[in-house]
């Protein structure tokens, strides 16, 4: 097994190249699929461009309070979700904003999040990357790190009792298995034998905090020891390896045999949002990794192929820039909702008279609107 | 109409809403087979079967938060809180999740929940069987707080919490569960939510509580009336979030003299809000200060006897809080 | 004396008490080599080391837990809540653990542990950066919170907690971090807790408040000044709890008039118990409502800019509810 | 590798008679003194001695609240506890009174925690097993299961921050380890290498829920593998097997190598408590469980080394019973705390002025205590 040497924080750590691909031990997995593996490349390749714009309106000042970007993530973002069923639950981090793209939310309601517009899932309700859209089945998320887990528990109980074929995929990252949370749903999954595939971008840092400082151990995937479901890791840069684990986890869980722990080992390029300079990672560290691009390692392996050139390349980056000019010109040109709405929402019957309006029992003393 | 404990009450009400509702299920810890440890769902595994009346894990967080998914995807959960004293790990699910999945989503989602919670001292718990522990989420928007005070109410309240749309959370004192009987009809009914309760009509004074100090208030209320011939109105507010403002002020519109008791510990105990909400809004009805009869600001109740009675409000207590403010 | 923002005060606190008493040690998420995600821990870990500012696993509870423990082995932690939106993971530790400690030995176990909590809005941080929670915690007896509003009580505060025997909870407002400056002394100084100031005299109007808003009080208290003449005396908490009545109730002994600014929720946010005291304890003294100017009660603050704008208090809406509360 | 057979709930599952004995793979233990193994024995018969008294009292209703009798699992008790330092620290259960007699907390102390009066360690004020005693360094518990284990963490940290010998006992049940608190500990631990043992008395429920709804995995000690910290795990009902892996994990923690999860696997005789009449499990699982006494186990193994008689015995228990009269007639005739003593050790400055007069400004209203 090829194992590759990266620095993380002040500690030199092993990053196996390939752990465990698959469930099964020792079993091979088919190739895939011309069409799946150009999907997976168009995928990655729009969730690039669509957050390297949005880093772009960021940084214009087109939109305030900040964003979270998956940049360098792409094979693990992509490879776990490609090809899930409408119904299908995604229980989403706050780096998990590209999600929406696998999963079918309109770019135009996306961008209208970032915009915090009122056309956007939330009107405007959120910071720009908790998002959520509920025909899709995508968790609105609270910034609360793995909450979203176990909320993801109790819809796969719902799936499992209504005998009903589908996942929850339930994201988050290495910082968030420290949190009493992760473990919680870990477990319950594990007794209930839940239809879920537990995602863990182990990105190597939490926020400024280096794994070493997180968790004892470098393999995540090794938890899942202690809740009676299987756990593997994989190369989180390498998307035929996240998709072929990821699907048979999925199947697995499809077909009722329960939980699965999926870890993806990759890196964020960029801060840890977009106001992190992230001085804690040496730039030596960072060009490592770079030159692991899940892109252009994705590229090489479909010109090897035959299936990738750069003309096709930029004929799909237009496609995209259109799509996003879209809806970039969408969430502009979106309304924002009236400062009053924000009384909405609140219960399943309205509370705007009584914020409103204060009757006052008393003869003497007006009534103002406070 | 048969008389129940307060206790079978809702057993009776958890039996029906399961029978009624195929997207009723019950969680929590101990709920199955034992039961409950205070037996309040008692057969009903037997009954429903052990996936609908399901033991869960020993994790508060667990037991409310698959509760929130389960509900976001369109069952109805009940979820059984054992001690509100032991809350706390569910403190994120409650205030940050339940509270706001509604309101985070635009009202895209939303989570039908009804969390029971036993609560309450007065039974020698100690410091970790007593708690109250109402106030953090009277103070949460997004959350409905309901206690009842009488084995009509809980049948009918927790009836129309189950059905209703917003995360209810559901306080059940454990003082009252075998000490108050009274006749529950057996047929189907809802008492609805948000609404406080005259439990006595006066003209004197306004008294206003919930739960078990509710009827510490109505014996109180009695003996004012035999001592004094003062006449005390009882307001159950059987409802603590969002609190039904128009009941309490319009009675003091009347009596222009008010005492609130709860259990829950003084400061920002829900008497705070009442009592702000007078002085702010019907301070001209007023002629005597507002008295909160509560416990004093100590972190919980201990064990012994003697500082667990010096703790806990009791009629004494509240007659004379009645009657220095009927002095006045 | 060296002009210091609020930031640079707490920064400076830390950095005097970690060099004056090797007890005393920092652990947070983000503090060491990042000096946190607001810079209050900047350079600390160069200076002191890894081991006395710990990088924490993502683990509220964890930080305050192990702040437990250590505290009771005779350390001095002092703990950072990045937000204080996510400081429910730790709610079992702050209110079961830390605020109970003491109480539940009977004052042979204690936790001297002072816990640094960033909260507030106003800056677009939508849900989840924007919270105050701080009600949760005035209404658990066993715990002080305190919330400076001046980059000097800033220090002097931050001092003191770390310096005193009780868990104490210390909310900064991350909106004052860098708009506020002032001078501040680089000798060592406390200011005391459990005493709230009179940050401007006044003889007409008591308003009461804390922490950013009191800065907003203060302005609206100088538009009254000019646009009516009227004199407002205007109070800082600074300690939330427990509360310091007395400062409160001597200024309305000769105002009679109230007005009380807060970014907590409304329902059970302190300006209840402060209102509650004063309806109770002051209830002759008064000439007028008391009036709260409070955010409405809604689950948390709206990213967009309108809504949050409507949210959060401000100086015209505290004005208009001050001459309310004078034309009374 | 014997294996016994043990019903669980409603399941069959496999209780090994021993499991990993040693964290040192292969390795055997040298054989223990005979003062030692006499000293296991009779801490053993003593604790089974108080617990059995203490339910009588309660039966008798001479102390009301509650007690958690851990009857039946005296080796695991004894076994892990034995011999600390008067510095190390115990983080207890609700189950771990016994406890109190291995560290060294004076019985009559512990009859008047019983008892609730003003001369126990809390002065009456929690529940009767909830006991803490801060000169041994034993935390005063709340009732928040695994709690204490968190607050341990922090004792563990000082003793390493302060190059103090010293470790942290934090002890907790089966169910214990489904809560995020438990998690959080054993993960903090892993990356401080904290001090500490984790001694997981696994019982096989929590209050009436059986393992399997509890957790995926039937072997407790297979969790410490997230946490980058070995886990062992013994008979619970065999004190030499207990003793020796408690030492052993004692011993690393002592020298600075880290934490160590134990799990111990025993039963409880009776109920959750003295008012559950534990319906929950069949006659036959509690009969089968009793033929495992740890105590006759213990006899018949220094019998056979010719270290025990019944007169022995005898001779013991009735030192015992002598200790225990004079610890319940201190308890009965100590006297309670007075009421308003609730007001005191709230803060370190009193709150009896402030709570019990209200100072009232205005003329016309008098003060009243309320
Ligand atoms: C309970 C909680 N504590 C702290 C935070 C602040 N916070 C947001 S993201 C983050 C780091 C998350 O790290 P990781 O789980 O590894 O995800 P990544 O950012 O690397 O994708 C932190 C500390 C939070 N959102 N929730
Ligand atoms: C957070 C919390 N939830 C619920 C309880 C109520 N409770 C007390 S003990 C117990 C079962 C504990 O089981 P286990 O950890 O296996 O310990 P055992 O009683 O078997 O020794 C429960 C549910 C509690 N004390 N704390
Ligand atoms: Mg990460
Ligand atoms: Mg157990």
């Amino acid at each position: 097994m090829a194992t590759a040497i990266a620095s993380i924080g002040d500690e030199q750590a092993e990053i196996p190249a390939v752990i465990a691909p698959s469930l099964r031990e020792g079993a091979e997995f088919e190739p895939l699929p011309e069409a799946t593996l150009r999907r997976l490349y168009t995928y990655m390749l729009k969730c690039r461009t669509v957050e390297e714009k949005i880093r772009i309106l960021f940084k214009q000042g087109r939109f305030s309070g900040n964003y979270f970007a998956a940049v360098g993530q792409e094979a693990t973002a992509v490879g776990t979700t490609l090809d899930l069923l409408e119904k299908d639950a995604i229980a989403p981090s706050h780096r998990s904003f590209i999600t929406h793209i696998m999963k079918g939310t309109p770019l135009k309601l996306l961008f209208a999040q970032l915009y915090g517009r009122k056309t956007s899932p939330d009107q405007g309700r959120s910071a720009p990357a908790h998002c959520g859209y509920a025909p899709l089945n995508i968790i609105t998320p609270s910034s609360t790190i793995a909450a979203q887990l176990n909320i993801g528990t109790g819809i796969a109980l719902a799936f499992k009792m209504r005998r009903e074929p589908n996942v929850v995929i339930a994201l988050s990252g290495d910082g968030s298995t420290s949190l009493g949370f992760w473990h919680e749903a870990m477990n319950f999954a594990g007794v209930q034998k839940l239809p879920m595939v537990f995602v863990v971008i182990n990105n190597l840092y939490a926020e400024s905090v280096p794994l070493y400082l997180q968790t004892a151990v470098t393999d995540i995937s090794l938890k899942a020891q202690g809740y009676g479901i299987p756990g593997v890791s994989v190369d989180g840069n390498d998307v035929v390896a996240v998709y072929q684990a990821a699907r048979e986890a999925i199947d697995r869980a499809r077909a009722g045999e329960g939980a699965t722990l999926l870890e993806c080992k990759t890196y964020r390029w960029y801060g840890h949002s977009e106001i992190d300079p992230a001085k804690y990672r040496t730039p030596e560290e960072v060009q490592e990794w770079k030159q692991r691009d899940p892109i252009v390692a994705m590229e090489q392996r479909l010109e090897g192929l035959g299936l990738w050139n750069e003309a096709w390349k930029q004929e799909l980056i237009a496609g995209f820039r259109q799509e996003i000019e879209e809806a970039v010109d969408f969430a502009e040109k979106s309304p924002v909702a009236e400062a009053e709405e924000c009384l909405d929402h609140v219960y399943s019957f309205s509370v705007r008279e009584r914020e409103l309006d204060r009757k006052v029992w008393s003869p003497k003393f007006e009534v103002v609107r406070r | 109409m048969p008389v129940m404990t307060y206790i079978d009450a809702i057993n009776t009400a958890l039996r029906e809403e399961l029978t009624r509702d195929e997207n009723v299920f019950l969680i929590g810890e101990d709920i199955g087979k034992m039961g409950g440890v205070f037996k309040a769902t008692k057969g009903l595994q037997e009954e429903f079967g052990a996936e609908r009346v399901m033991d869960s894990p020993l994790a508060e967080g667990v037991i409310v938060s698959s509760s929130i998914g389960a509900a976001m995807s369109g069952l109805r959960p009940v979820a059984e809180i054992q001690f509100a004293d032991f809350i706390t790990p569910a403190m994120d699910a409650l205030t940050q999740q339940a509270a706001k999945l509604r309101y985070r989503s635009a009202g895209t989602q939303t989570c039908p929940l009804t969390v029971r919670v036993c609560y309450g001292g007065g039974v020698g718990g100690g410091l970790y069987h007593s708690q109250t522990n109402t106030s953090w989420f009277i103070h949460t928007p997004g959350l409905v707080v309901v206690a009842p005070s009488s084995p009509y109410d809980a049948k009918g309240l927790l009836k129309a919490a189950i059905r209703d749309d917003n995360p209810v959370m559901f306080f059940e004192h454990k003082k009252l569960y075998r000490s108050v009987k009274e006749e529950v009809p057996v047929e189907d009914y809802t008492v609805p939510l948000l609404k406080a309760a005259v439990k006595r009509a006066g003209t004197h004074l306004t008294a206003v509580s919930y739960g078990y100090t509710l009827r510490l208030t109505l014996e109180a209320a009695e003996r004012m009336k035999q001592e004094h011939g003062v006449e005390v109105e009882v307001i159950d507010l059987r409802t603590l979030a969002p609190w039904d403002k128009e009941t309490v002020l319009d009675s003091v519109a009347h009596t222009s003299r008010v005492v609130i008791v709860h259990e829950d510990n003084r400061t920002l105990g829900i008497g705070a809000e009442i009592s702000a909400t007078i002085a702010e809004q019907a301070f001209d009805c007023l002629d005597a200060p507002i008295v909160r009869v509560t416990p004093p600001d100590i972190p919980a109740i201990p064990a012994a006897a003697a500082m667990e009675h010096f703790y806990m409000p009791n009629v004494d207590k509240i007659v004379a809080a009645m009657e220095q403010v009927i002095r006045y």
